[in-house]
């Protein structure tokens, strides 16, 4: 499976070593973790909640991981997304790349991340000291998917 | 000749993050009688009717997104019988 | 400390959380691995031995470091790399970036990768079937490395 | 009044890879007789006359790479007494 939607945390060097396992035409994994902060936009975070679109959400990440596989030179790649109530700390994302050379997978890494923040359906919700809000979109995301 | 039942678009309708809350409900079924293929913009006209929420959330210029059957869509897009049209905002995953 | 040489494997999921460990500011971790291909230049490779210039080569990683770190706004960066004799399928090197937003993580280590191959004074010789030989620098390389 | 001991030189040689095994040497010790101040590009002049593999592997136009005192140096950089220079072939890591 080239992409896992769950609740349960995950291992990045355990799934390293299961994604390229068997491949020795393997020279290169680029990976990427994005993870919970203690703070967004000056405000102090205690809790993160992820909702997603159960149905489109696997979907949307395989399609994401189809076409990094279609537009760079690599052997494999794999995404992992939490869904649930995370904590400051905790790992919500990762994305695994293998290929030969090195500049392929770090572009294919950031492609698939930058794919994921503006067409994958997430949704984070954030608990305050005061209260509770919906992340709002960052304009920046969308530039950065138009890059590519 | 047309039966007349082809011009009854049955969709299933997705509320999700802050638009479900916003419209205390996840999702609904919804009947639209159109003489012309509807669209996503139809949905939305049509539930910009109702007023309240429905009409602050899904005002012009409001960020909002749709898909078709779980695939992205732009508002032009056709929608046909049996169709699950989901109505969200911008996604802010990873 | 931000870099090892050594001759023992490495974990990269317990180096990723050592050094992101304690820092709840981080919202972004990029990882590299570079491991040994079973073929290179279309000849098939059953050991590489990685040679180096003790003395030089710690200090040559730590500048790399510092210079991701001068340059990209990230927290903390690790630089892991083996030396001796390897089989195809081992792991060579490790660098790891954490920072809060991921354009930062994924530049810096990039970056560091593009200096190690020009700048950290390695030497790979490989073993094939029929003999020995030293690996030939890439031009690839010099030009990776200049982009920055 | 200059002392003449101060003409002379002593550095500490580092052959690495491709060219340690060319020199069957890993280094070696070397004083510089010198009016002007060394550089890395008049040890090289001095090694290459040596002939053999060492005007072979040190041929102008040859990739060789340097090192004085464990940083990368270009060939005129200016050596001082006691520094270790290190002469190796581009880097091939990672």
């Amino acid at each position: 499976m080239a992409v896992r939607v769950q609740t349960e945390d995950f291992d990045a060097g355990v799934e390293i070593a299961r994604l390229r396992a068997g491949d020795r035409g393997v020279g290169a994994i680029a990976t990427f973790i994005g993870t919970v902060r203690d703070v967004n936009d000056d405000a102090t975070v205690t809790e993160l909640t992820l909702e997603h679109y159960p149905g489109m959400t696997e979907a949307a990440l395989e399609a994401i991981v189809d076409e990094a596989k279609r537009r760079f030179d690599i052997r494999d790649a794999l995404v992992i997304h939490r869904v649930g109530a995370l904590a400051p700390g905790d790992q919500i994302v990762l994305v695994i790349v293998t290929s030969e050379h090195r500049g392929m997978a770090f572009d294919a890494c950031e492609f698939a991340m930058d794919l994921l923040k503006t067409r994958a359906p997430f949704w984070k919700k954030e608990r305050l000291p005061d209260g509770e809000r919906w992340v709002e979109a960052h304009a920046s995301d969308d530039e950065a998917a138009q890059r590519w | 000749m047309r039966d007349s039942v082809s011009t009854l678009v049955s969709i299933r309708l997705v509320y999700l993050a802050r638009l479900r809350e916003a419209f205390d409900s996840a999702g609904e079924a919804l009947e639209l009688t159109s003489e012309d293929a509807p669209t996503v913009a139809s949905v939305i006209d049509a539930l910009r009717r109702r007023g309240g929420a429905w009409s602050s959330e899904l005002a012009p210029g409001r960020a909002v997104r749709f898909a078709v059957n779980h695939r992205l869509a732009r508002a032009s897009e056709t929608i046909a019988n049996g169709d699950e049209v989901a109505i969200f905002p911008p996604v802010t995953g990873g």
